[in-house]
């Protein structure tokens, strides 16, 4: 191998230099950008990190999903190996690249572009074995990438082939980038077979260079050689010019969440730091697309987590506020997404930053007497009405011994009296010491106030309840409502106090034979609510006490995999009618083989599907009161 | 030919009720007070609730009374004179002096608008700015919708229930078609000036017929239209013309006062003025109630007068909707047709 | 100025001439079921807040198009946003975003 | 505005007003503050118009005041009113004239209760006369003395001096009339020209060359509410009231104001010298106010008697932009002084507005 | 014993103003007293025509029944023939009858009214009566009134008054025997009885309040409205 220029120069490389030195520059302002914006436990974790054994778990992290994209493979082999093709295959073209350089030309190593474009600069002045392996390996993860990028294509065309229903829908700026990507490689492989006369090559270089020496013959001109030789480095350079906005920048950024997420940092209430790395990285690969009811049931395909994300990079506050007022938290597409990027407390944060109304909260009406306080209307009116209010007063059964359960049914149980009422038979069969808290109407529990974005009023509301719940002096907190449950258990400091929705109640009921059911002959699925599922991670329990009631079916929409309502008290913004029909859809699903009835543990859940009325919707509560062995009913058998 | 009926009214009931009764080969005589067919029907613009043009309606109605000239007589320019029974039938006479012996009558003469006038308080008649619904309706015909000086009206007010529900002149009852016909003349105004607020004031909003109420909620959501729940209680002129009134938004408990620019008052049905006359002249019963002539009962005999071979179709038993009018002159018809076959 | 011990006293009646009414449209093009509520009451009968105060969601909503916002500001702090009446609106009002908006509506007018 | 439009509305409330032989009742506050009106009244018919007009010093007040502060009874104000009746009777009257709209309203409700009640009747019957021994009859005719005036208002122009025009331009006076409440408010049909667009004042305004004014909140109550003005801590609501009436006619830019209720008069005088005492707004011309006067004094200035002959120096809004606009001579002098011209000292000026 | 809503009944003027209300706000949106006061006559009526004992009570303890002017403008507009006014003036009355008028500030005013035009009928045949006309308690009076006040024989000669002096005229001096026939007409007909009740209930409430009569009186004269 000989240099083929002693200066070692082609103005070609100019483009490529000038992407290359914007994409480090940039790498280092980012970097500096988002460490900034950490607060300083998460610097510290960053440094380290970096002087831990765990980074080699990092380094294996990154190589796994940013390379191999092993995540993707999972969920998609095809398009896994489109996507680790490309990110693979390139990242062996560096590497064997710069090998190929220390074997050849040692003394340019300290030339970036000199890899990039090594078989310009370089002619093949006798075949050596170390030579022919270097072109096959070029070759191989050239063809490797080709093959990635050709996938790339089909799939903007045909996206069913990759099993996909939806993928994402580019903006100008993404198209640039994507179509920069696209030339690079089969320029870079144009270039190559077009010098492969001077420069040697492998069986796809050599092969391609052959039949072109072989119309060289006739017309005799190598004029077609540094055009593809420039036209390689300006796609580079695009390329590289575009990164930072367009899609790709996911390139840099994904390695960089992984090593943060690895370092202990995660997303805080506010879009900075880790939360703007996990927006960059979001490679809008479109994987969260399929899995949104709201895209999938309600036709509102802008409101997906992708879109989102893009809004949000892209600084349209008001559009990523909408779909963050649409989203239904329901936790699908964080789920999905194979770079791990948590939209969901995105949106969270969003809101948050977007209520900012100092404007006070007043909730002292929630004081202790509260219940003893008139309905007022107006201050004169006040005084007539109430004489009505007060026979209103409630009675609190704050007994001398402290109860052994406090029952929460929560705000949307009582707009589902039946579960209630079960859950009151239930404690009775039982023999349950209990108090229901909030039996004449309570505080509500905060977390639609959080899901609203807003914390202080949240925290005010728990506050209230905490003290309530605290003041019965019972050990086991049961609530019958998920979205109770959820904050109940996670962000209220109930010291000694257990935490149980129904559902795990009833069943530790069952087992410490404290209440007897018999099995009835109806079928049934059973719906996980997304509070109680993917966000508390209650599956089993619902399942153990429903074999015991009925016939339990399954369906491909169970578990992680379970879908959601549709009205999610996260969504505000989402009209009713889109509502309806993602519950209309979600029921639908669940019940391609008929059953006689749906069960849920929710009491939304239990109203959305009720009102779509195709099918008997019952809370886990109801049927297991239904199905009851009352103590008396026992000599009988 | 077989036997023969005399309707009196030549308005929508008058008509669709000869039609039938021609359709079945009786011999029909229509008589109309005044010198054309369609009573109010011809004096409207559009029909709630899907805004059809009233004239192509009328047309179609004229087109095909004349068309069954073989068995439908119009006498125009007439009035009943007297009745008087013969062994067979009945005895017409007109005042234009035509006597016609008939097995039957129908008594189409439908309603009044109830003259905005005896509402004092509501100005009409006085400010300029106040009109009635049919008022407002011949200005959507004259495609001229401005007020008094010529403006174009930036707000504008509908008042329902004026002369309806009202003990005060003595009409205690609903007129029917006014809440509905507010809502059209609202969404109206809105579609000829979007930039125009409009109020509604109502005390119930009676959406009972098909496709009614999601013209109220096409109203609200679309046009963003207004609705006070409040009956106007005063109106007076301010210095530059425009009209001020005074309600009580009874949803929140508190009084209200607004300008508008057009005041319309949504008038409803009173018994025609003949009623009376024609209670007298064919032994008919007329509600205290409500002053609208009295069937032998609600449900089967909702078309049989009192009086033997007399029948009612249409608003002169009380307020109808044109639909309600058109089907109960159908039935009027069909009631005819047992009467005179059984 | 003389003081006679008394004094003019403020009218309660609404006057809807001097209205904003630019403000109420606000959220209707955010929240378009805005306009969708025939005040039937459902909201403000199962209202947990309601229960304890005179917040009454059916009246703020209305005082809102009526640009009466001072009694708004008053009231609207004491919702607890829990979504119940969303739950049981026949006209699929979305309440809680239209009291969020609200709020947001009187911190950016500074109508508080 | 089409006034044809009121004259059909006035046509179906036309009211039988006798013209002569009355019983005359006076009304408690007019007493107090206009008396040379009552006066004028019965001068006027007597004197100018050569009508009967009787009055007993027996009578006393119908308690009206007590009844709508209700302390008083409706039982006992019906035997009160039946006593006033009896003396009517006793005097061989079977006409009433009542100088106060409290009253006037008091005995059309009551003879109306009588009428659809008439075991109520009997018990005031009995109630009377074991109270006093006295019977009495229900009058034909209870007219209000402005209907009287309005009655013969043609007549009163017949003799007339003066104009109601602006003698300078030769434009006829605006003149805003106020109606008392309960003149026609409970029975639209008891007062001339209903209770929308009452024509008692109107047709007197009318007779005698002016032009009445017709503003948003004439039918308005002048607030004065009874006990919303006696019990002082409640006076803000009768303040409030006159002054909505008062912001709504301003636009209009009227000369005068003319009553026929007792309070009105004085409340729509004295609550304009409190708005410019408490928020320095004046309605009339050059910080004068609108001056106010009763139909007595109306009739009396257009008949030309001596303005303060009719008593316009005790209203605290001076009337002299009136008389000034009319031409109507008066002595500025004289305006204070006693019956002998002899001075009695004269009234300290307010600070915002001006008053003579 | 009756019940409050059974003693309304008795009143004629609640059986001519309370018929049945359809709550359609004609009343209240031209009350004078609505305007400047919390107040709602036809809530009034809607609440009377439910009938409640409970809220009856809560009403006539409350200020409410105090705010309308009795102007009667209510009457001529309401669609259903009723009137508010009317009814008001029922429930003043039952209120005051029942000793639950002290219960408002507002209804604690009727010892002031009763004590002034109330014995102003039976000392002088007169609601006002001129020279008790305090210029100090009545400031809006204006300057003309303490002129005249301070004049008041001269004024009245002036305007051809009769001030304090036999036979007709305006503010004459009515006769003895007709002030007697007045009393005798109060004892007949109720109305002493309901001086008692008034002076009765009061005092007990200055009681309550630890306040001798004059200090009670002082309170509610005092005691600026809302």
């Amino acid at each position: 191998m000989h240099e083929r220029f002693a200066n070692a120069f082609d103005p070609f490389v100019i483009p490529y230099m000038i992407g290359f030195v914007f994409v480090i520059a940039y790498l280092v302002v980012a970097l500096c950008y988002v460490v900034k914006q950490l607060p300083l436990s998460d610097k510290k974790k960053m440094v380290k990190h970096l002087f831990s054994y765990k980074i080699f778990i990092t380094v294996k992290d990154i190589f796994a999903d940013c390379l191999l994209h092993v995540k993707i493979w999972k969920k998609n082999k095809l398009l896994g190996y489109m996507h680790s093709s490309i990110a693979f295959g390139w990242f062996m073209l560096i590497v064997v690249g710069h090998i190929e350089i220390f074997f050849f030309a040692p003394h340019r190593v300290n030339l970036p572009y000199y890899p990039i474009f090594f078989r310009y600069f370089m002619m093949e002045t006798e075949t050596t074995v170390g030579g022919s392996v270097f072109f096959f390996l070029m070759d191989f993860f050239l063809l490797m990438v080709l093959s990635g990028i050709a996938l790339a294509m089909i799939k903007r065309l045909r996206r069913r082939f990759f099993g996909m229903k939806r993928t994402t829908r580019l903006k100008w700026n993404d198209r640039l980038g994507m179509y920069a990507l696209w030339c690079i490689f089969p320029l870079r492989f144009l270039a190559e077979s077009f010098t492969s006369h001077i420069s040697g090559g492998g069986f796809l270089t050599r092969g391609f260079g052959m039949v072109f020496d072989w119309f060289n013959q006739f017309i005799n001109n190598d004029a077609l050689i540094r055009p593809t030789w420039w036209a390689y480095s300006m796609a580079l350079m695009v390329f590289f010019l575009t990164l930072p906005w367009s899609r790709f920048t996911h390139i840099l950024s994904e390695a960089l969440l992984i090593y943060m997420r690895n370092a202990g940092i995660r997303e805080t209430s506010k879009n900075n730091g880790y939360a703007s790395v996990e927006i960059y990285s979001c490679s809008r690969c479109g994987l969260c697309l399929d899995p949104c009811q709201m895209v999938s049931g309600a036709s509102l395909r802008q409101m997906a987590s992708v879109e989102f994300t893009r809004n949000i990079r892209w600084g349209q506050r008001a559009q990523a506020l909408e779909a963050a007022s649409y989203c239904l938290m329901c936790n699908r597409c964080v789920q999905a997404c194979p770079v791990g990027v948590n939209s969901v407390q995105l949106k969270l944060n969003l809101k948050g930053a977007d209520i900012q109304y100092r404007y006070p909260h007043r909730y002292d009406y929630v004081e202790s007497d509260a219940a003893n306080r008139p309905l007022a209307t107006t201050p004169a009116w006040a005084n007539i009405l109430q004489s009505g209010a007060e026979t209103a007063a409630v009675e609190k059964t704050t007994g001398d011994a402290a109860p052994e359960v406090v029952y929460f049914a929560g705000c949307m149980s009582h707009l589902t009296p039946g579960i209630e009422r079960s859950m009151v038979r239930i404690f009775k069969a039982a023999g349950v010491g209990y108090t229901f808290l909030d039996e004449e109407g309570g505080i509500c529990c905060g977390r639609p106030m959080m899901l609203a974005g807003d914390r202080i009023g949240g925290e005010q509301l728990m506050a209230r309840n905490t003290e309530a719940i605290l003041a019965t002096g019972a050990r086991t907190l049961v609530c019958s409502c998920p979205i109770c449950y959820k904050i109940f258990k996670d962000t209220y400091k109930l010291e000694g106090v257990r935490v149980l929705h129904h559902t795990e109640y009833l069943l530790q009921l069952l087992e410490a034979g404290r209440i007897t059911v018999r099995k009835g002959a109806e079928t049934g699925v059973y719906h996980d609510p997304c509070e109680l599922g993917r966000h508390a991670g209650i599956y089993k329990q619902p399942r153990d006490v429903l074999y015991r009631v009925l016939n339990l079916h399954t369906t491909p929409y169970e578990g992680k995999d379970a879908l959601c309502c549709g009205h999610s008290i996260a969504a505000e913004g989402m009209p009713y009618k889109k509502r309806r029909m993602i519950a209309k859809d979600a029921l639908k699903k669940m019940t391609e083989k008929p059953v006689d009835v749906v069960v849920t543990a929710c009491p939304s859940c239990k109203r959305a599907f009720a009102e779509i009325g195709t099918v008997g919707i019952k809370d886990i509560a109801e049927i297991v009161c239904e199905q009851l062995v009352l103590p008396q009913a026992q000599p009988q058998k | 030919m077989k036997e023969t009926i005399a309707i009196i009214g030549g308005g929508p009931a008058g008509m669709e009720a000869a039609l039938s009764l021609a359709g079945r080969g009786y011999k029909v005589y229509l008589v109309e007070k005044t010198d054309a067919l369609g009573g109010h029907l011809a004096r409207w613009d559009r029909l709630f609730p899907q805004q059809d043009p009233a004239q192509d309606l009328l047309n179609e109605m004229i087109g095909k009374v004349r068309e069954a000239d073989d068995y439908i007589e119009v006498i125009y320019g007439t009035e009943l004179q007297y009745v008087k029974r013969r062994m067979r039938g009945l005895e017409v006479m007109l005042s234009n002096q035509t006597v016609l012996q008939v097995d039957a009558v129908l008594v189409a003469c439908g309603f009044d608008l109830f003259r905005a006038e005896r509402k004092e308080e509501y100005g009409y008649g006085i400010y300029e700015n106040v009109l009635t619904s049919a008022d407002l309706e011949r200005k959507f015909k004259e495609k001229k919708v401005v007020c008094h000086d010529g403006r174009t009206p930036q707000k504008v007010a509908f008042v329902h229930c004026v002369g309806s529900r009202d003990e005060k002149v003595d009409h205690t009852y609903c007129s029917k078609v006014c809440c509905v016909t507010a809502v059209k003349q609202a969404c109206e105004i809105k579609e000829l000036y979007p930039e125009a607020e409009v109020f509604n004031l109502y005390m119930d909003l009676r959406m009972f017929d098909r496709y009614f109420e999601q013209m109220y909620h096409k109203a609200q959501s679309h046009f963003g239209v207004h609705f006070v729940r409040g009956r106007l209680s005063e109106v007076s002129e301010t210095v530059d013309g425009k009209i001020l009134i005074k309600t009580e938004d009874t949803l929140l408990g508190r009084p209200m006062k607004l300008t508008v620019d057009m005041l319309v008052l949504m008038v409803g049905m009173q018994a025609c003025a003949a009623t009376a006359e024609l209670a007298e002249k064919l032994d008919l019963k007329v509600s205290p109630s409500d002053h609208f002539f009295e069937t032998k009962d609600l449900f089967l005999r909702g078309n049989q007068a009192h009086a033997k071979g007399i029948f009612l179709a249409g608003a002169c038993t009380g307020p109808k909707s044109l639909p309600d009018t058109l089907q109960d002159a159908r039935s009027a018809a069909e009631s005819i047709h047992r009467y005179l076959t059984d | 100025m003389k003081d006679f011990g008394f004094g003019l006293k403020k009218s309660g009646v609404m006057d809807l001439d001097g209205i904003d009414w630019t403000l109420f449209r606000e959220i209707a093009a955010e929240e378009p079921s805005f306009m969708n509520c025939f005040y039937c009451g459902t909201c403000t009968a199962t209202c947990s807040a309601g229960k304890y105060t005179g917040f009454n969601l059916r009246r703020l909503q209305l005082l809102v198009k009526r640009g009466q916002w001072e009694e708004v500001a008053q009231r609207i702090p004491e919702c607890m946003l829990c979504g119940k009446c969303q739950w049981v609106c026949p006209k699929g009002v979305n309440t809680r975003h239209i009291v969020m908006l609200i709020n947001k509506k009187l911190h950016a007018r500074k109508i508080c | 505005m089409k006034l044809e439009g009121k004259k059909l509305i006035w046509k179906d409330y036309q009211k039988e007003i006798p013209d002569d032989k009355y019983f005359y009742v006076r009304s408690c506050i007019r007493q107090n503050m206009f008396p040379a009106s009552e006066h004028y009244f019965l001068k006027i018919m007597r004197e100018d118009l050569g009508k009967d007009v009787f009055e007993t010093e027996h009578h006393t007040t119908c308690g009206g005041i007590g009844y709508h502060c209700d302390v008083i009874k409706i039982e006992t104000i019906m035997a009160i009113v039946a006593r006033q009746f009896a003396l009517m009777t006793e005097a061989g009257y079977k006409n009433y004239a009542v100088s106060c709209i409290t009253s006037f309203g008091l005995y059309t409700e009551i003879i109306h209760t009588w009428q659809t009640f008439p075991e109520v009747l009997a018990k005031t019957r009995r109630q009377l006369k074991e109270a006093t021994g006295r019977e009495f009859e229900i009058p034909e005719h209870v007219a209000h003395a402005s209907d009287i005036i309005f009655k013969l208002r043609n007549e009163i122009a017949a003799k007339a001096k003066y104009k109601l025009i602006n003698k300078k331009t030769g434009e006829p006076l605006k003149v805003v009339e106020h109606i008392g409440c309960h003149y026609a408010k409970m029975f639209p049909h008891k007062g001339v020209g209903g209770a929308e667009y009452p024509y008692v004042l109107a047709g007197m305004i009318e007779a005698w060359g002016g032009e009445i004014v017709d503003y948003p909140e004439r039918r308005h109550c002048c607030g004065f509410g009874f006990r919303q003005y006696f019990v002082k801590p409640n006076r803000g609501y009768s303040l409030s009231n006159t002054h909505k009436k008062f912001e709504s006619m301003e636009p209009f830019k009227p000369d005068m104001i003319i009553t026929n209720c007792p309070g009105c008069p004085m409340f729509m005088d004295r609550w304009q010298y409190v708005i410019a005492e408490t928020e320095g707004k004046t309605y009339g011309e050059n910080h004068h106010g609108i001056p106010v006067f009763t139909y007595e004094e109306v009739a009396g200035l257009v008949l030309g008697y001596d303005p303060w002959d009719l008593g316009l120096q005790v209203h605290q809004i001076g009337p002299e932009p009136v008389l000034d606009k009319i031409g109507i001579p008066y002595d500025p002098e004289a305006k204070y002084k006693g019956a002998a011209g002899q001075d009695i000292g004269k009234p300290e000026l307010p600070e915002n507005i001006c008053c003579c | 014993m009756p019940t409050l809503y059974e003693r309304l009944l008795q009143d004629v003027r609640f059986q001519e103003g309370m018929k049945v209300c359809m709550n359609c706000g004609t009343c209240t949106a031209i009350c004078p007293a609505a305007e400047f006061y919390d107040y709602d006559p036809r809530k009034v009526l809607d609440l009377v025509q439910r009938k409640k004992e409970a809220e009856l009570e809560a009403l006539l303890k409350s200020d409410v029944i105090w705010f309308c002017g009795e102007c009667m403008s209510c009457l001529t507009r309401c669609p259903r023939n009723n009137g508010p006014g009317l009814v008001i003036m029922a429930l003043r009355t039952l209120s005051q009858q029942t000793g639950l008028f002290v219960h408002s500030q507002k209804g604690r005013q009727q010892i002031l009214l009763k004590r002034g035009i109330g014995e102003n009928i039976l000392k002088y045949g007169y609601c006002v009566y001129g020279p008790t006309v305090m210029p100090e308690a009545h400031p809006e009076l204006g300057p003309v009134w303490e002129w005249e006040h301070a004049h008041l024989p001269e004024v009245f000669e002036r305007l051809h008054g009769n001030l304090d002096k036999r036979g007709p005229g305006a503010l004459r001096r009515i006769p003895e025997e007709d002030l007697a026939e007045l009393k005798s007409i109060f004892d007949v007909t109720g109305t002493t009885e309901l001086f008692d009740d008034i002076e009765h209930y009061s005092a007990e409430k200055a009681r309550d309040m630890g306040l001798d009569m004059d200090a009670y009186i002082r309170e509610v004269e005092e005691t600026m409205s809302r």
